[in-house]
């Protein structure tokens, strides 16, 4: 099946106002800033954002005023500490209120991961003693039916979409993953589906090739859309190396309300789309990012 | 010798051979890049990203998931599957840095005062696990009094909690802070109280300069001693990992 | 640090009478016959065998009388259907007793995983209505804290050891699988301690080449034994095929407890290693198992 | 035509276009090789052993971890991975096979008298979670009055209990067979009491037939029919997969 069409209408199908999506799941690198800056311009509203450690895709969507609800571990900017819009909205109500659930790394994995296996809750030895669980709606202390201890229950968190971006996958989108792995998997099956952007589609030979290496099952998927550079300004691994000088002017740039709209209509309202927002980036600077130097797997051989 | 550079140093002896370490970024990566090249060659590097490193990264990193430190790991793999050795207690040290430390070496990476006003920070991220599950921890904070409150106003890392046998009342079946390393000294903690104690000085600092820059009456082990300096191979392996000085400059 | 020893002094080392082991966590491949033929050479007594399907080799273990207790989802000879050794053993004590804790795949897989994460269960939804869980000492209905629904309580498994045969791994035990994962990465994690058995030792660099393709870290493993063909008669994907006949033969041969100790004689006890055992099965035999053609992985780039 | 290949192929017929299928080997996998081949192209296979395939094995298989169900497969991953698609409610439809079918449809692989002794069986596998958490399972044996027991004497794998609503008393939260393909004939469950109903007999069967072989008395649907017979595509599909009849002959 098919399921290769443009970000933009990958976006309009299966992104709805209101819904909980997951984005940002490989922590700190294939965050897909292409999918989220494609939300912004159809001006998708009162999301519930969902992620572990956000990068500062959470903090473009929440100044642009998509964002109702954040449940999270840290939203911040990765490569210089604070997040201002995402301040400003907790803070201040700017651009409006945000409504913050608060975790840790772990107990956000974990409220995805029993979404993922269709149970209630998952138990863990994390979180006891730290302020985050304090009346909070999906962490809570529950008695070990086997040894009487003191356990956190950690409540599934069901997703209406998780966005990946992937360095390949193919037309119905089994997709090859490698680097880091944060919580992608685990968001993946907790979604009712999956939109994803790749930086390349192979064709189904090559995924088949390697079995082991396909962590998303196109079963799962209803939507690929082809964006190199994706995840600018994080990395992909072989694909795309950080852009960490981004990372600093956004941060210098969007200390102020007005800094930041100004960074908003150049980078992306005033783009017509990923290209286009990447010829604003610069092209020498974008093609800059690309690796120079090849650092190939071993060959593995699944012959018979 | 910065003072940063004696951080680094004094984070690295942290970390004995053959353990199994929750690194974190910055300070701590350069620690563990010092003590995987001193004293500690077996030592292995856990990321809660997914990574498990066994050599230093292969380049300058800002995150943990820049592709230096994916390039040459052992292992790329899930969050949940490094925290399940987190939570299964098989990391020895765990590394945190945070906003605020307290008596009992609580952290804070949540919400602050500051000037009457509340201030959102970005959270916890990992901390919180690691401060829970790792066997011992190593906090690495800059000396500032707004920094060192006697009770952090919100908890989102636990230290010691209250004092005495808070953790394990609280249902933490093991752990908790076992240095403070800072921009002027090392401190420990009573194993009795869990209240903090000052038990080195970095050279030319004094106890009072400590006592100015912490919210609470601080108390001082006896005999107090200076924080060792850097050993010549400590320093070389430092500039070796951090040339121009961006991380322990 | 370097862990290649002979596997031998892999299971005088580590296999200790009465220790709790998972072995053929393939499923149906990756058996590790290799360390299980020497576990029966060296008298090892009162073991506790945990699996989910045991493929012949826990029946041969039973015959040979190493094992007290068997914890596993199905206990039988994949290629011919019954375990002669295992039936004699549970109905007749023959060789002696045997106790047999009756699990799902999945709840000894989920407590597995419990031991693994290091809590002291897991909640599922399997298992409900089921005979297994009638006075199950590890599994047992839960309410859910937050739901109140009725739900499977899958308590932790601990293991002493998990024996596992891999494709390739370097001298550290950090290792590479490919195919089919069973139980594998879960009994890995759950276990005190691994002891690898692997087609090939290979050179760090190979294994750090392609960090995603590493599923057992070396920091789990206490030992690493060459073993090629270690796995005979079951199939390790790439290196040897399924010894299909094998399985037929011994379901024909051990009918009967006087056949099953003929074939123990000339099979195990009368063959002093691993090669002896190969030897004894037929070089040329053997060699015909390898893969006649390749399927290459297609390459992945990690480069930077 | 053997009955075998009917079998197969009333396998097949259960098996809509893009559904998720939890298959097993042996016959369901030949019956997975005919529906993909014919009615549903885009249907994708699970196996508990952690592989997902969209495309028959690269060649014969005795079990499902067998090197040509791993080349050109989609996906391998783990028990867990897998079995969390079934767990959450993604597999539209599991086959089952067993030494024994009841009434209600439920399964028995642990423990069978024969001949007033016990006799152990393999047990479970992934069966029992297989029954407990598909979408609607099929269920496919030899129609042998000592496998069709009024109740089994060992439950392993749920169908409809002691029927009516047992399922959802018990906590299942979706399932049970809706389909027992036979030998003889092809049967389905009454949607109020869960009992089992002969819906069709194979070719030159009777009921009678089918009754001789059954340890209760048998409900039968009005009208009964005929089990429509394999198409000559079917057939050539089977035998393309299964060229010696190896599996269905």
């Amino acid at each position: 099946m098919d399921k290769v069409m443009p970000l933009r209408d990958a976006v309009s199908g299966y992104v709805r106002d209101g819904a909980r999506i997951a984005m940002g799941t490989g922590l700190e690198s294939c965050i897909p800033f292409a999918a989220g800056h494609e939300i912004i311009r159809q001006r998708r509203r009162d999301l519930t954002l969902v992620g572990a450690i956000s990068d500062i895709l959470f903090d473009q969507l929440i100044g642009a005023g998509c964002v109702a609800r954040v449940i999270a571990a840290w939203v911040g900017n990765v490569g210089a500490g604070i997040a201002y819009n995402f301040r400003r909205a907790v803070e201040s109500e700017v651009p409006g209120p945000l409504a913050m659930e608060d975790h840790s790394n772990m107990t956000v994995a974990l409220a995805l991961e029993a979404a993922a296996r269709g149970v209630p809750f998952l138990p863990s030895r994390t979180g006891l003693g730290s302020d985050i669980v304090h009346g909070h709606r999906r962490l809570r202390e529950i008695t070990c039916p086997f040894t009487g201890e003191r356990l956190l229950g950690v409540g599934a968190l069901e997703l209406d979409l998780a966005v990946i971006h992937v360095p390949r996958c193919d037309a119905a989108g089994n997709a090859h993953l490698w680097g880091n792995l944060g919580i992608t998997l685990e968001a993946a099956r907790a979604a009712r589906t999956v939109v994803l952007t790749c930086e390349e589609v192979v064709d189904e030979a090559v995924i088949r090739s390697d079995p082991n290496r396909t962590l998303i099952p196109g079963f799962l998927v209803s939507a690929v859309a082809v964006a190199p550079f994706g995840s600018h300004p994080s990395p992909t691994q072989g694909y795309v190396n950080r852009d960490d000088r981004f990372y600093d002017e956004y941060h210098a740039e969007t200390r102020t309300r007005d800094g930041f709209l100004g960074w908003l209509d150049r980078m992306v309202l005033g783009t017509a789309d990923h290209d286009a927002y990447l010829a604003r980036v610069g092209r020498t600077r974008v093609e800059g990012l690309r690796p120079r130097t090849a650092r190939l797997a071993a060959p593995v051989n699944y012959g018979l | 010798m910065t003072p940063r550079q004696i951080m680094v140093v004094a984070a690295a002896r942290e970390i004995r051979d053959g353990e199994i370490v929750f690194v974190g970024m910055r300070l701590p990566l350069l620690g563990f890049a010092v003590a995987k090249a001193t004293h500690a060659p077996a030592a292995v590097g856990l990321f809660e990203n997914g990574v498990i490193r066994d050599t230093p990264p292969a380049g300058a990193l800002i995150t943990m998931g820049d592709p230096p430190n994916i390039a040459g790991a052992v292992m790329c793999t899930t969050l949940l599957e490094v925290m399940s050795h987190l939570e299964r207690g098989r990391v020895d040290v765990g590394f945190l840095g945070g906003a605020q430390v307290d008596r009992f070496g609580n952290l804070n990476t949540t919400w602050v005062e500051e000037g009457g006003r509340r201030v959102r920070l970005p959270g916890s991220g990992g901390a919180a696990d690691i401060a829970a599950l790792s066997r011992r921890t190593v906090v690495i904070m800059q000396h500032e009094r707004r920094r060192f409150p006697e009770r952090v106003g919100y908890l989102t890392s636990p230290g010691y909690g209250t004092g005495g046998r808070w953790r394990s009342e609280v249902g933490l079946v093991r752990g908790g802070p076992c240095r403070v390393i800072t921009s002027l000294g090392v401190l420990g903690f009573d194993a009795e109280s869990g209240e903090m104690v000052l038990e080195r000085v970095h050279p030319g600092v004094t106890v009072d300069d400590v006592r100015a820059q912490t919210g609470w009456d601080l108390r001082v082990a006896s005999p107090l001693s200076t924080t060792p300096e850097p050993t010549i191979e400590e320093l070389a392996v430092l500039r070796r990992f951090d040339p121009d000085g961006t991380w322990a400059g």
